[in-house]
């Protein structure tokens, strides 16, 4: 496993933007779980909870000429790379509005306008899709990167091998982040992957590679950074694989029992990653807990807002059923 | 005999399966779950619980949880098939065909053939269909014509709990590669089922219900929809002949031709697409060899030509009805 | 206008292409060739050398040679075209769909509708289909009905080099992902092609003959094949429609239709599969909408239900031939 | 890359054996490629020459209980582990008697009895393939090893990283052989493999794995050795890279211009496995030129006899077509 180590600190006012994007996403998810159990919510959802230090920090190195390919665990990623947290809600819902136009749901939440692309049925895809973006990005003499988002249980689909390989093969601006939050469904990490490593398979497919610790903000901040910027100066892809616990079940509704018990309390006990960012933030950044808790509050009503208004929009218009099916309609 | 629900008939005739034979090992995602982990073994039984309980009853050598890797732990039933196990491989959601595709239409398909009849590939793989469940584009597939459109493989696709479980029992005795594709909105449909084991003959149709004036052909869930508007057809007095394939290869064509030569008309009711679909596939083959007989046109009754929407109101419009299906009769019943 | 084959043409729509918009780009194994090696560069010009000569005029930022990685390299293929590149990737044999079918059934056929109509997918996809060359069941199919089972694709099946310019030109500046399928045994046919850059519009089928008593439509390969049946029935005095319909989706049924109108007889040549296959989908689209016009059965010319075998003589009774054609265009004429 | 040094040194006898494969092997090839040119074999054929070491070094380890999956280049292979020469040669020319009854040609040579698996269309597919014969060994508890032979740029396939994966999480017999001869087609290996060491891979899965000298007969059959003895001791997959020069074209007809001029000249002179054998023979083990001689000789009579018999054999039954389509013909 390659160092990866250039210091990339964040400044006092990226530390505010990062907690704000990491304590909407847990509110939006704690909010959405609560939601998910009173059985207002439709068809299937992946809570982001746990992991939120990975969107956060891996967005705030990204801009407008940039891709982000999420994961089927989308919510998180879509509202660190800025998506309206409405049309996210109302997309979740299934309803009139939603980003996709409640066409795709949870696990396809999609922005073309920020360059936000949603994760496919098959997890995994986004590594090959991400090449491509990088490639247009490399055409156009764009200055972008491309970030991947991948599962640990996704890494092991063949079309992301392949992808670390054709990124290499072709120096594309791609970042791989690997979100290992130990599990694939119901199976541990420790079973599925061998060698319980998938920062080793970077140097194997010719790409440097970093290991850290998800529950710190500072941590992946940093190991994104380097990566990106890496990229971003035609230096070629990288992996960084993000440890990071999973707070909830695979998907809403699952009983976990395949976890150990206790196991969710003692992580979200020593390795949740907002509250460790935010004693930090008090005890080395100067931040009042009023000036915290404040942003709190204000989340609190942004996601009050979306779940409203979610609530009350209504179902996509029925024409949608055979709308967008082609770009161009000539001789159909 | 007890009352016994889809899901719990498929697991039966695993069960059974794997008791009479030590050969059929069980090869999927999560088929058992917990591996690896601190928590419960089998604490999944399957994404679909399936198989639950099954691990406990046969360990992990035969109930094989699998990285999310289709086309190698595919790839590995068809190898461990053609070295003579008996292997039951799950993918999860036939939408996943895609990457693991190669393994099944060309090596498992092909296998026999282009190394001259010198193996047989007795490999069974089970998948989930249709939708239903507000899963998008990428979830709710119904994709077994492309299964049927390569010779070499089986195709099975019950619509009871009671047949999903005798023909799961011949699925995984036959020597030759079987689709087995079960529709996840049928899961929790309950019928009596005998408890000891039994099979039910590949390519011979169900006849459901018999009418005389329309032949109705549907397929999987859509035959209980189908026999929702057969039972409304027969109430304004035309009665519909309904018949239910259960496989789409071997197709018993004698069953739908004896039907049609008495009605002259034919409806196909199908959840798969309406483009080189197994609607399309029965109605060249009628227009080819019954024509004669026929007095309407063929109609098919199939969603449109579109992805599967996630929102529930698009999705109820893209899934054939009822309604969908009473008009198409009555259109036909109009010669 | 001069004289060029099936390959020249494509590699003119090509070259033109890319001249016309510099955000067209090829991306393949061994499109150059040569790539890392002590050699010549565009060593191969691909697989099937229609691609020679063009990285020497556009460089290897545009002619991108692939590890043999189909998944990562058709997936890539998509981003970029979904990223507003207008990319045109080779699946060297359609055979090979199976390692990449996720990327084309499910990615870039669904991309524009599951994200709310977002985005477009300006993606061209080449690849070679067809029998004919001893190379056995796994590099000699024609597996373009599995691309129309899937709304969101659009798939162009060219029979002459004058076809195969045009419609790749039109494929290049569509905005949604086509399929273009090159036989490869028409590589070599040769024909007066125009020299300038031109465009044949999807959804128009070319009328090759004009008959009146009997509509035979084929695609593809077939169609010369059929042209050698029609010209060898019209001696007979049997004139036959010959309907090439170019582009299976979209697919020009207005012309199928009005030529079943006044012939009442249907048959249907092809060398894609007899079930679930574009022969089925014609059969069953004429079956329901034109049954009136019909005079006698839908008759499908296509390969047996069996794989592809290599030995030249059992290859040679697996592809359709005139003489397959005759009789059935005769059996149709008996009604 | 994990070193194995255990020392598994071939008898005299098994010297004998090995050249005579080697030289089996050389002379089909050399053979084939004058038919060839002369229009005299249908369809399309990948020669072996040049990778003989690989093959009859692998095979000398295995027994009537392990499975030896093929690639499409595939004479040598098939003929190492011991095919029927005639068959095998029918089979090339897709006559009545060849080895799949001519429905499969020189890809695909098969032979179920022998436990030797034919390669699919798709390249590497053999990887996935080979845990299935491995699990089936291990469910029968044969005692048995699978060995997957892999190309370098089959290498590339998704399902093979998924193999490696596999294999070692149920820490399967196999042992993935891959004969890296420096191309794919008329793309080299070191632009397509990223890091241009598929050795490297073995650890980033799991699995130990070595690099050897693939015109080093006694190299080669170390390596081979000492991972399939790990396997069938329950050790686990491993893989062993095998640098093996390609002496003719991807394909009979392919004009190599990709290759250096006086490139395949070269490493004709000094990395050809065969002359290196026969060299050592004579130096190290007492073989006479005379004895050597003598099994060329023989070896002549019998690739003219295969010859011969396929140039005179009939065409299949037409009635193959229809044949064998399925195992169980009730209810079709
Ligand atoms: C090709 C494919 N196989 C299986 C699935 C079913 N599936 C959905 S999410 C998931 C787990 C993926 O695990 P991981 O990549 O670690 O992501 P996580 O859910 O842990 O965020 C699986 C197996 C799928 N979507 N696609
Ligand atoms: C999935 C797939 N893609 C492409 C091909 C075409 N093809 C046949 S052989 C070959 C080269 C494979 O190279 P390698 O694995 O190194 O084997 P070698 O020919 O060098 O022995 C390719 C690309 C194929 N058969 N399968
Ligand atoms: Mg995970
Ligand atoms: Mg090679």
């Amino acid at each position: 496993m390659t160092e990866l180590s250039t210091p990339y600190a964040p400044s006092r006012e990226g530390l505010r933007g990062a907690y704000r994007t990491m304590r909407r996403i847990r509110c939006f998810e704690e909010r959405l779980h609560a939601e998910f159990a009173a059985g207002r919510v439709p068809s299937s959802v992946h809570l982001y909870a746990g992991q939120e230090a990975s969107a956060a920090a891996i967005c705030a190195h990204l801009g407008a000429q940039d891709y982000l390919h999420n994961t089927h665990r989308a919510h998180g990623p879509a509202i660190a790379r800025g998506a309206d947290l409405i049309a996210i809600t109302k997309e979740i819902y299934l309803r009139a509005g939603g980003l996709c136009q409640g066409k795709g749901g949870s696990p396809h939440l999609h922005d073309a306008r920020l360059r936000l692309i949603g994760a496919n049925g098959g997890v995994g895809s986004g590594a090959a899709l991400a090449c491509g973006s990088a490639l247009a990005i490399r055409h156009r003499q764009e200055n972008g990167v491309a970030v991947a988002l991948l599962g640990d249980g996704a890494c092991n689909q063949g079309v992301v091998s392949e992808s670390f390989n054709l990124a290499s093969v072709w120096k594309l601006p791609v970042v791989f982040a690997i979100e290992n939050n130990g599990y694939a469904e119901a199976t541990a990490t420790s079973y599925a992957i061998a060698g319980d490593n998938l920062a080793a398979r970077g140097p194997a497919f010719g790409m440097p590679s970093t290991r850290v610790d998800g529950a710190d903000y500072f941590a992946v901040h940093e190991a994104a950074g380097v990566a990106i910027e890496c990229a971003r100066s035609g230096g070629g892809p990288s992996l960084v694989e993000i440890m990071a616990p999973r707070f909830y079940g695979h998907y809403e509704g699952d009983a976990q029992k395949y976890r150990a018990p206790g196991e969710v309390a003692e992580l979200r006990r020593t390795r949740d990653c907002l509250t460790r960012l935010r004693q930090r933030m008090i005890d080395e950044y100067q931040f009042s807990t009023a000036e915290i808790d404040a942003m709190d509050a204000e989340i609190g009503v942004d996601i009050d807002r979306a779940f409203a208004e979610a609530a009350a929009a209504p179902p996509p218009d029925p024409a949608l059923l055979m709308r967008d099916i082609y770009a161009d309609r000539s001789g159909l | 005999m007890s009352v016994k629900s889809y899901r719990a008939a498929i697991r039966e005739a695993l069960e059974h399966e794997m008791q009479r034979d030590p050969d059929v090992v069980l090869i999927g995602q999560d088929l058992a779950g917990g591996a690896g982990g601190g928590g419960e073994d089998d604490a999944w039984g399957g994404p679909m619980a399936v198989t639950k309980g099954l691990v406990g009853k046969f360990g992990r050598e035969r109930v094989l949880d699998t990285p999310v890797s289709e086309a190698a732990s595919i790839g590995a039933a068809v190898g461990a098939a053609a070295a003579g196990l008996r292997p039951v491989a799950e993918l999860m959601f036939c939408d996943f065909i895609g990457v693991c595709c190669d393994q099944i239409l060309n090596q498992a398909a092909k296998y026999r053939y282009t190394f001259g009849g010198q193996d047989q590939v007795p490999l069974t793989i089970r998948t989930t269909i249709g939708a239903g469940q507000q899963l998008g584009s990428q979830h709710s597939q119904a994709l077994y014509p492309l299964f049927s459109y390569f010779p070499g493989l089986k195709v099975v696709v019950p619509a009871t709990a009671y047949d999903a479980k005798g023909l799961l029992a011949t699925a995984i005795r036959d020597n030759d590669p079987v689709i087995f594709c079960e529709h996840r909105l049928l899961y929790r449909l309950r019928e009596d089922v005998p408890d000891e084991s039994y099979t039910i003959p590949f390519g011979e149709a169900r006849i459901v219900e018999e009418g005389g004036d329309v032949t109705v052909v549907a397929l999987s869930r859509m035959v209980h929809v189908a026999a929702e508007a057969v039972r409304a057809l027969r109430e304004d007095g035309i009665d519909c002949d309904l018949i239910d394939p259960r496989t789409t290869t071997p197709l018993d064509t004698d069953t739908i031709f004896d039907s049609v030569e008495a009605t002259g008309r034919l409806v196909i009711v199908d959840e798969a697409g309406p483009r080189c679909g197994t609607a399309s596939d029965i109605a060249a083959i009628v227009a080819e060899e019954m024509f004669n007989a026929l007095r309407a046109p063929i109609r098919r009754v199939t969603p449109p030509y579109a992805p599967v929407p996630a929102a529930p109101e698009l999705e109820r419009s893209y899934v054939p009805d009822a309604s969908r299906i009473i008009a198409a009769v009555r259109s036909v019943m109009e010669r």
